[in-house]
């Protein structure tokens, strides 16, 4: 049996499966979610057999599943996260109800990536693309919380739009090309008009551009990332995310680069910059840690995109480096806040502070992951953003690079926040008997810190595969060697010098910071004798995780006032107004009605009259 | 209410009604024709199964040799005071003045038989000049064109008589 | 103003109507299909009349359509006035306060038989003359129309009514299919056609139009009982809020 | 059809015409629904008395059943207006 | 033969016709409802039932057509029969509907009974049932 | 202008006048009960059109009765002289139709009177938008 | 004696049968109450059984059936003709009716004061329904048009409580409007051509005067554009989708307007020779896409957004048959069974969902997921399946519709439709939202079906989702409808060679 054909069984077959198991009890569907988790993994990363094809004829269509280098890296993220994923979401989900309808919905959106990175043919990947958007939308409105019918649609429409795009691209290439083979696709690309390309590659960028949360079609990801229960915003974020880059690298590259109009390219990679950059600020500014990691996830998917964008093997490498990379990092951040959510109640910094004693190992992970994030030495993160700038430079992008530091820049300083907000300073009575969060969610975290670690130490593991990836997109001569990357000029970088050096040093630095932080945290409440008794106002209060950026919120007050969503809801309520005004054509009177039909039939002798 | 005094027989009735409609029915299809006729007898069949016991009361006993001579003389009469009563009717619209003095008067009338005053009543109204506007008990109640009086005796004479002695003998 | 714009747009659709109509020559020879049929009613079904061997047996299936829309319509409109035939026989004593003259009582006596043989005559020479059993049905509701009037107590049997309509309807449509079990098709003639302007000519057509006779004179009379019973949800309203108010 | 009207007929057609034509003015008229009901019955009568004398004219039997159902319809059409009128409907 | 029948029958005829337009003059010239359905219903009943007599005596005149002169005599008696009772139940309905009748002596025995025992008492009769 | 001409201008002018007016009064006319009358009258113009356009100058009905067959001797010749039978029998079953849909229409009127005590249509629209 | 050939004459029972049985029915009942019930309902499931039998027979063979009724052969006659397109969409509606009749089945015991009529009125406006579609012979679709047409107006008004009369009302008028057109277009062929066959009409159709042509196609068009609620002639329909019972207006979705569809279509594709057809059914196409669903975006009652987003429905339809390729086509009919299936399920859980609420308010239903999480799902589904997820039905006949447009470049035309498609996507969810997130008002008890509705609805979303996952359950059968309505020539050839 054709082994991709086992594989969405396994996910979408385990999903309906999961549906009975949870509903017979919890432990059954927790146990059979694992198990499906791992199987999934594990068939993916040992069983399958990435040269098979499969060709089914469907309603006229030939569809096609293939796997190929460059979505077989995609789809190992996913196979990492999984497992993990579904470890944490034991504890993590305990006491919600409709479980088996979430961890359906769960298991399908997972089986939809699979069969987005399968699929040999555009029909394939759009149904796909469908089956994950809706059971992802039905996850993000699974706790019926106030806010979820607003987010659900928001993040329906988007999803939809962006779907649409796809969809009428898809078409116009069934018409034009007369076959939806992906790869035929490509082939007979360049032979197509300018406009052509252009008409459908912007359909298809805007499509995949919505789950990649370019700007400004980012507008659902920070309230659908913190709406979401945190277990499937890891995947969520971690790996759904990434089938919009997926999306835009396949366009990008064989669309752009390959037939020859880069300068659409750039505008991609502006696109991303942007969007890295003005997310980036807009995490400064949120109250809480779910959303700030939502902006946060936007801004990175904005390096990503731009990496890609720029379209040189080493930024379409970097920006693959750096999408597996978020995958991991940002799926532990969520699990963190998670975790936190779990244990501590709430995710809101002017509630939450000084953790770090009750969650240490929450919070070691959550720090190797902001690290990561960061771009700080001598983590994996600095390796991908450095190749990054670098591909920038030597292909002479020196503005985007300018933004994207800034970025940096600006990133540190909400990791910074986020830290600081939720972890450190003073610890708070109400939290007195919080807990370190359950073994099944701190392990899984633990894991992938030690991945990161483990990739910050030696890159190259990832390397070669993203080497063969690039091979696929028609980057040819990507040469590697452990650890060793070498650049369009020649010049190798040595990672593992840069890194084995520092290593070691530097995880035992944190090790020590880690515990003279948790050492020297003090157990005070709010409500300490300086105010006598008085509870303490805001400015009495010494943890300031509240406005924390006030002053540099206050200096791009300018930035701020130009959001995009008041434009989207001004544009919406103009099309509800217009059909409130034209609903009125229907006045409830029969005899109005007959005048119409009597008007029509007017017109068309008119009509008649005239042409004849 | 217009109980018979003296009903026949249901089958006498019922056959009475089936050669009355049976009769009636060869005046629609003026023909002689086998199948004709034998339709005719088995739809006059079934309509008499329904309708015998309200078609007719007596059946039979209505024709008699001096009913029918008297029904002849009564149509004949009837007639001849139609007409006479039509050219007066005519002399009255030509006339450009109308010389007209409508009203309604009132009679007893001495029929019992509810036929035979429903026939009075329809001679009354189908001669020219009168007509019957209702009928309640024995009184009735007569549109005359030109009043030439209102005492009941009197309009009774010249309104009714002609037609009832007649009728009175009709339906002995 | 909706005046107005009636009157331009009415005016404007009939000019261009009787222009195009104007185009038809009146009174010209236009036949197709209808020569086939006045060739043929008389030679292959024994119908004298045209009109009728095109109703009941050429475009007997409109027929079949049309005796639809008739039941459709006596049920359609007890649907939409009356709830519940059962109700409006009891309170069928509310029909009316006013009894007719007893010229009218005693003349619905012997007319309202004459009139339902009229009726049956036409329809069942509805193949020879241009009658029939729509023409047919019609005068016998005439005549039940009649009762209705004349006797306030007169109530016809709904479930008669609803008997004989079946039956008729059963057995225009059961005619039809025996066609089909006689391995021709639906509707198809399947009696000897007889000789031209005989009662018993037409093979299956004066049966279709006996049928269609009694089907429509059984829904007429229920549509027309159906309407004039419409003053006892009146009066059954009023004797409701007078009791309300003594109340 | 080949028609041959002697003298006689037409002036009898143009008769019965005319009283149509009086009857037909008394029913647009009314002023009352009566009056109007009292000449559709008086033009339902004439006519189908023309229905018979066309009959003989054209030589079609058939329209004197016609008129016959003529007669019919159109008296127990002015029962049920006579009804209506005395309130017993 | 042929020649009565055809005087017999055209006098008929027209007798028949010239009655239905003395009828059709009645209608329009009578003063009320009542005097109308005298005139014109009445005339014009007459008229029709000589003209088809006519008709049906004209017809005679041709072989075979005897059928004719049935179906004649046919309408007539129908016409005989329904005629008056529709007047007369015209005329009481238009009564009872409050039409009054025009006279010139206000003469109208009909008016006491409806107003002082008529309806009501009818109506009456009818719930005591 | 032939005969043939006036008949043509006066039947296909009274028809479609007929349906205008009838559709004037459907979409003027306030009251539900002149409403349905509307429709009647333009049900009448459609059917009227039929029978005109039915109709063949010079020729009979389609009635093979013996006195035509007497006429005519054979069926072909009768055939020839006799006018479309189709539209009278499309007639026959529009007319049904219409008396259908007449009755529905009128029984609804009922039901809206009884359900807002008024037959004007401006009234009658809680549906709407 | 039963003709060897017997399935050759077996469309005439999808019109004989109901007919039969409608007239059958008050006898019936009087035998056992129970028969109105139970008799229609094995009258429907044999009809749906005939009908895919049927439909094999005519797809395996690749010949139509045509019947000649009462023995002529057309033009004399009148001919039924089951061919791949009529059979389809004949067979798309006695499933339908078979399933409304299920949904029906019990619905009465609550609700239904007089279940003999309504099952009536139900035979009637299926046998109506079928009948339009079938029949070869103009005037009869007519006739059938009239029954569905009366049928329609009085299980409109079927309800006492409610607005009923006055959308049958307006139904009525607007539809009487309908058949005078539709008379006057008829009779104006008939003048020209003395012939009211389809196929016959449809061959000779250049013999006709070019303006009396154009003036009878016109009349035409607008009389079944009105049956098949084509925008401006469309304004008793919301009023008579919201009033009427609630599998009503599934009947009005699957029935009565692919009726009027079909004769839109039958006289574009086949009777007439305009190109410029086309282009009318595409402009009023787009027109009653846009109006319609723009309208149901605004609407406050459930049941009236239904109503607008099928009419909305309609709209696509037509669209994608003005293309006039083979493309368009078959997703015109593959939009035409979606709409079928989901539209009913759609007024099937709706009227439930809002069952005790008299005026039908999206708000009187909010919360009531947690009442009723079955009928809720139902609906859910018929949401999905609107909007075009896969794998529910709705995504191929999208697609196909879209790769039509796309055949011809039409852009912008897709843009709209999808814009279109997502003001529908914004209402839908509104209500699932309301649906599933809000607090119930507690004005209006929730209804659980009982277990026959239920029955019905799961049915529908089973064939849905069958559909959707595996579409070459339909696909042959449409492609072949696809190829029978757009070849002429063959339809009058096999009409004349019977
Ligand atoms: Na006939
Ligand atoms: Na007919």
């Amino acid at each position: 049996m054709n082994t991709l054909v086992v594989l969405l069984l396994i996910l979408f077959g385990g999903g309906i499966i999961a549906y009975f198991a949870y509903n017979i009890h919890k432990i059954v569907g927790d146990i059979w979610l694992v198990l499906v988790g791992f199987a999934a993994s594990i068939y993916y990363i040992g069983y399958l057999d990435v040269s098979q094809v499969l060709n089914i004829h469907l309603a006229g269509f030939v569809l096609t599943l293939a796997l190929n280098s460059f979505s077989w890296i995609f789809g190992l993220l996913i196979a990492v996260l999984l497992p993990l994923v579904a470890l944490y979401s034991i504890p993590y989900m305990k006491g919600q109800d409709r479980l088996g309808w979430f961890y359906m919905l769960f298991l399908f959106s997972v089986g939809g990536m699979y069969g987005i990175l399968m699929a040999g043919d555009w029909l394939t990947l759009f149904i796909f693309w469908e089956i994950m958007t809706w059971s992802s939308y039905l996850i993000v409105i699974y706790r019926r919380s106030e806010d979820a019918p607003r987010v659900g649609l928001k993040y329906l429409i988007f999803s939809a739009i962006g779907a649409y795009s796809l969809l009428t691209a898809i078409v116009l290439i069934g018409a034009n090309v007369h076959s939806l083979s992906i790869s035929k696709f490509f082939e007979v690309l360049p032979m197509h008009s300018l406009g052509f390309k252009v008409l459908v590659g912007s359909l298809m960028l805007i499509g995949f551009g919505v789950k990649a949360a370019v700007m400004p079609l980012h507008v659902w990801a920070p309230d659908a990332y913190s709406t979401t229960p945190m277990n499937y915003t890891s995947m969520f974020s971690g790996a759904l995310s990434k089938m919009g880059i997926y999306g835009i690298g396949l366009i990008v590259i064989n669309l752009y680069y390959h037939s020859g109009i880069s300068l659409a390219g750039e505008i991609v990679a502006w696109f991303g910059a942007i969007t890295a950059v003005l997310a980036t600020y807009y995490a400064l500014i949120q109250k809480d840690a779910k959303r700030l990691m939502a902006w946060s996830s936007v801004a990175q998917l904005g390096y990503i995109v731009a990496g890609l964008g720029i379209g040189t093997k080493l930024s379409v490498f970097a920006g693959i480096y750096l999408a597996v990379l978020h995958g991991l990092f940002k799926a532990n951040l969520f699990m963190a806040i998670g975790a936190v959510e779990r244990q501590a109640g709430t995710t809101n910094f002017s509630e939450l502070r000084a953790l770090i004693r009750k969650m240490p190992w929450t919070f070691f992970s959550a720090l190797i992951s902001v690290i990561v994030l960061a771009g700080i030495p001598p983590l994996s993160g600095f390796v991908g953003k450095w190749m990054l700038y670098e591909s920038m430079i030597t292909s002479g992008h020196y503005v985007i690079v300018v933004f994207l530091f800034l970025a940096s820049v600006a990133g540190f300083l909400y990791a910074f926040r986020f830290l600081f907000g939720v972890f450190l300073g003073q610890e708070e009575k109400e939290f007195e008997h919080v807990k370190e969060a359950n073994p099944f969610m701190t392990v899984p975290m633990l894991l992938i810190a030690l991945f990161l670690i483990v990739l910050g130490t030696f890159p190259g593991i990832m390397f070669k595969y993203i080497a063969r990836s690039m091979a696929d997109l028609g980057f040819y001569g990507v040469t590697y060697k452990m650890s060793v990357l070498t650049n369009d000029w020649g010049q190798s970088i040595n990672m593992q010098y840069i890194a084995a050096s520092l290593v070691i040093v530097f995880v035992l630095f944190l090790i020590v910071l880690t515990w003279v932080a948790y050492k020297n945290s003090r157990n005070v409440t709010t409500k300490d004798i300086h105010t006598s008794g008085e509870p303490p106002s805001e400015e009495d209060n010494y943890h300031f995780s509240e406005n924390f950026y006030r002053p540099f919120q206050r200096a791009f007050a300018f930035v701020y006032k130009y959001a995009i969503t008041p434009v989207y809801n001004e544009f919406a309520r103009g099309i509800e107004d217009f059909f409130q005004y034209v609903r009125r054509l229907y006045t409830g009177n029969a005899q109005t009605y007959a005048l119409y039909v009597l008007l029509f039939l007017a017109i068309l002798f008119l009509i008649a009259k005239n042409i004849h | 209410m217009e109980k018979q005094q003296q009903l026949a027989s249901k089958p006498i009735r019922f056959l009475y009604s089936w050669l009355v409609f049976f009769i009636v029915w060869l005046g629609f299809t003026t023909t002689l024709q086998i199948p004709e006729v034998l339709t005719g007898l088995f739809v006059s069949f079934l309509l008499a199964f329904f309708y015998y016991d309200t078609f007719t009361g007596w059946g039979f006993k209505g024709i008699k040799l001096s009913n029918i001579w008297w029904s002849i003389v009564y149509v004949l009469n009837f007639i001849w005071l139609m007409i006479k009563a039509n050219f007066n009717v005519a002399r009255i619209v030509l006339t450009p003045k109308m010389p007209i003095n409508p009203g309604i008067v009132e009679f007893e009338s001495k029929l019992t038989n509810p036929y035979a005053k429903m026939v009075l009543a329809n001679s009354i109204t189908l001669t020219p000049g009168t007509f019957t506007v209702d009928i309640i008990g024995n009184r009735f109640y007569i549109h005359w064109l030109d009043v030439t009086t209102v005492e009941p005796e009197q309009v009774y004479k010249e309104i009714a008589e002609p037609f009832e002695k007649i009728l009175l003998k009709m339906f002995n | 103003m909706k005046k107005a714009i009636a009157i331009i747009l009415l005016a404007f659709i009939a000019v261009e109507l009787f222009v195009v109509f104007y185009k038809i020559p009146f009174g010209a020879d236009r036949m197709n299909v209808a020569r086939f049929y006045l060739e043929n009613s008389p030679k292959k079904l024994g119908v004298a009349n045209a009109v009728t061997a095109i109703v009941v047996n050429f475009r007997g299936f409109d027929t079949l359509g049309e005796v639809t829309v008739l039941f459709l319509a006596s049920t359609a409109l007890g649907s939409i006035l009356f709830r519940r035939r059962e109700i409006h026989t009891r309170l069928s004593h509310l029909r009316t306060s006013v009894e007719a003259s007893v010229i009218v009582r005693i003349a619905g006596r012997f007319l309202v038989p004459l009139i339902i043989l009229l009726g049956a005559y036409v329809f069942i020479h509805g193949h020879l003359t241009p009658g029939g059993g729509f023409q047919g049905g019609v005068i016998i509701a005439t005549g039940f129309l009649f009762l209705l009037l004349a006797y306030r107590k007169f109530t016809i049997e709904h479930r008669t009514i609803t008997f004989v309509e079946s039956l008729a309807g059963i057995t225009f449509a059961g005619i039809g299919l025996i066609g089909i079990f006689l391995g021709k098709t639906f509707l198809e003639n399947f009696l000897p056609a007889g000789k031209l302007n005989d009662l018993l000519s037409g093979g299956i057509i004066p049966l279709i139009y006996i049928a269609i006779g009694f089907k429509v004179a059984a829904e007429l009379t229920g549509i027309l009982d159906t309407v004039l019973s419409i003053s006892i949800d009146v009066k059954q309203k009023e004797i409701e809020s007078q009791t309300e108010k003594n109340e | 059809m080949a028609l041959h009207f002697n003298l006689m007929d037409i002036i009898v057609l143009v008769i019965i015409t005319l009283a149509l034509i009086l009857d037909f003015y008394r029913f647009l008229k009314g002023p009352l629904a009566s009056d109007r009901v009292m000449a559709a019955d008086t033009m339902t009568v004439s006519s189908a008395a023309m229905l018979v004398f066309l009959g003989l004219l054209f030589d079609r039997y058939i329209y004197l059943d016609i008129a016959l159902i003529y007669a019919v319809l159109g008296f127990v059409g002015v029962i049920v207006v006579a009804r209506y009128l005395e309130g017993g409907v | 033969m042929v020649q009565i029948l055809t005087y017999l029958g055209y006098f008929l005829v027209l007798l028949g016709a010239i009655f239905l337009f003395l009828g059709g003059l009645g209608i329009v010239r009578l003063p009320d409802i009542y005097s109308r359905l005298q005139a014109g219903t009445k005339a014009s009943t007459l008229g029709a039932m000589s003209l088809i007599l006519g008709v049906g005596i004209l017809a005679l005149r041709q072989p075979g057509h005897w059928n004719w002169f049935i179906k004649a005599i046919v309408i007539i008696i129908f016409i005989a029969l329904s005629n008056p009772i529709s007047s007369h139940a015209l005329a009481r309905g238009s009564y009872r509907h409050k039409i009054k009748p025009w006279t010139k002596e206000d003469i109208d025995a009909y008016k006491d009974y409806i107003e002082h025992e008529g309806i009501e008492k009818e109506s009456e009769e009818i719930k005591n049932e | 202008m032939s005969n043939l001409q006036i008949l043509q201008i006066t039947f296909y002018g009274a028809a479609i006048l007929l349906i205008a007016i009838g559709l004037y009064a459907v979409v003027t006319k306030r009251n539900l009960i002149k409403i349905v009358l509307g429709l009647s009258i333009m049900d009448s113009g459609v059917n009227l059109l039929f029978i005109t356009v039915g109709y063949i100058s010079h020729k009979t009905a389609p009635i093979f009765s013996p006195s035509v067959m007497a006429k005519y001797k054979t069926i072909h010749a009768a055939a020839q002289a006799m006018v479309d039978p189709v539209p009278q029998a499309l007639v026959l079953t529009a007319i049904v139709i219409g008396f259908g849909v007449t009755a529905v229409a009128l029984a609804l009127v009922v039901r809206l009177y009884r359900h807002h005590n008024t037959t004007n249509i401006d009234e009658i629209r809680n549906l709407k938008w | 004696m039963v003709a060897t050939n017997h399935i050759l004459v077996t469309p005439i029972y999808f019109i004989a049968l109901p007919l039969f049985f409608a007239f059958l029915l008050p006898l019936l009942g009087k035998i056992y109450k129970s028969f109105i019930r139970i008799v229609p309902g094995l009258m429907f499931a044999y009809l749906a059984w005939m009908a895919v039998v049927l439909l094999l027979y005519v797809y395996k063979t690749g010949n139509p059936v045509i019947v000649k009724i009462a023995g002529w052969a057309p033009p004399i006659g009148i001919d039924l003709v089951f061919d791949q397109f009529t059979g389809f969409i004949a067979t798309v509606i006695a499933i339908l009716g078979f399933l409304v009749w299920m949904y029906s089945y019990l619905f009465k015991k609550v609700e239904f004061d007089n279940a003999l009529k309504y099952f009536l009125l139900l035979m009637l406006i299926y046998a109506g329904s079928i009948g339009v579609v079938i029949t070869g012979d103009l005037f009869n679709q007519f006739v059938f048009l009239e029954i569905t047409g009366i049928s329609a107006y009085a299980l409109t008004a079927f309800y006492r409580g409610r607005d009923g009369a006055e959308a049958a009302f307006k139904y009525l008028l607007i539809g009487s409007f309908a058949s005078t057109f539709v008379l006057l277009g008829i009779l104006l062929i008939y003048t020209q051509l003395g012939t009211l066959n389809m196929a016959d009409i449809a061959r000779n159709i250049d013999k006709m005067d070019p303006t009396i042509k154009v003036i009878a196609f016109i009349l035409l068009f607008t009389g079944f554009g009105i049956e098949a609620e084509m925008f401006p002639l469309n304004g008793w329909a919301p009023d008579a989708y919201s009033q009427s019972p609630g599998p009503i207006g599934a009947v009005f979705a699957s029935m009565t307007s692919k009726a009027g569809l079909y004769a839109l279509i039958r006289l574009s594709f086949t009777i007439f020779d305009f190109s410029s057809a086309n282009e009318l059914l595409f402009i009023m196409g787009i027109l009653t896409l846009v109006f319609a669903e723009g309208i149901a975006l605004r609407q406050e009652k459930i049941k009236r957004m239904l109503a607008y987003s099928s009419i909305g429905q309609i709209g696509l339809i037509m669209i994608a048959f003005s293309f006039n390729t083979y493309l368009g086509v078959f997703a015109g009919i593959f939009l035409m069974l979606n709409h079928a299936l989901v539209k009913s399920l759609l007024f099937f859980s709706a009227s439930f969902l809002a069952y005790n609420s008299p005026h039908k308010y999206i708000k009187d239903i909010q919360g009531f997921a947690r009442y009723m999480p079955v009928t809720a799902l139902m609906f859910g589904i018929g949401v999905f399946a609107i909007i075009g997820f896969p794998p529910f039905s709705g995504f191929w006949s999208k697609f196909y519709l879209l790769s039509a447009m796309a055949e011809k470049n039409f852009v912008i035309l897709i843009i709209l439709v999808l814009s279109v498609s997502l003001i529908e996507l914004v209402y839908y969810f509104r209500v699932l939202h309301k649906l599933y997130f809000a607090e119930p008002t507690g004005e209006y008890q929730p209804h659980t079906p009982r277990w026959n509705a239920m029955l019905a609805m799961v049915l529908l979303a089973l064939i849905i989702i069958a559909i959707g996952v595996y579409p070459d359950l339909v696909t042959g059968f449409i492609g072949k409808a696809a190829h029978a309505i757009m070849d002429k020539t063959t339809y009058i050839n096999s009409v004349f060679s019977i």
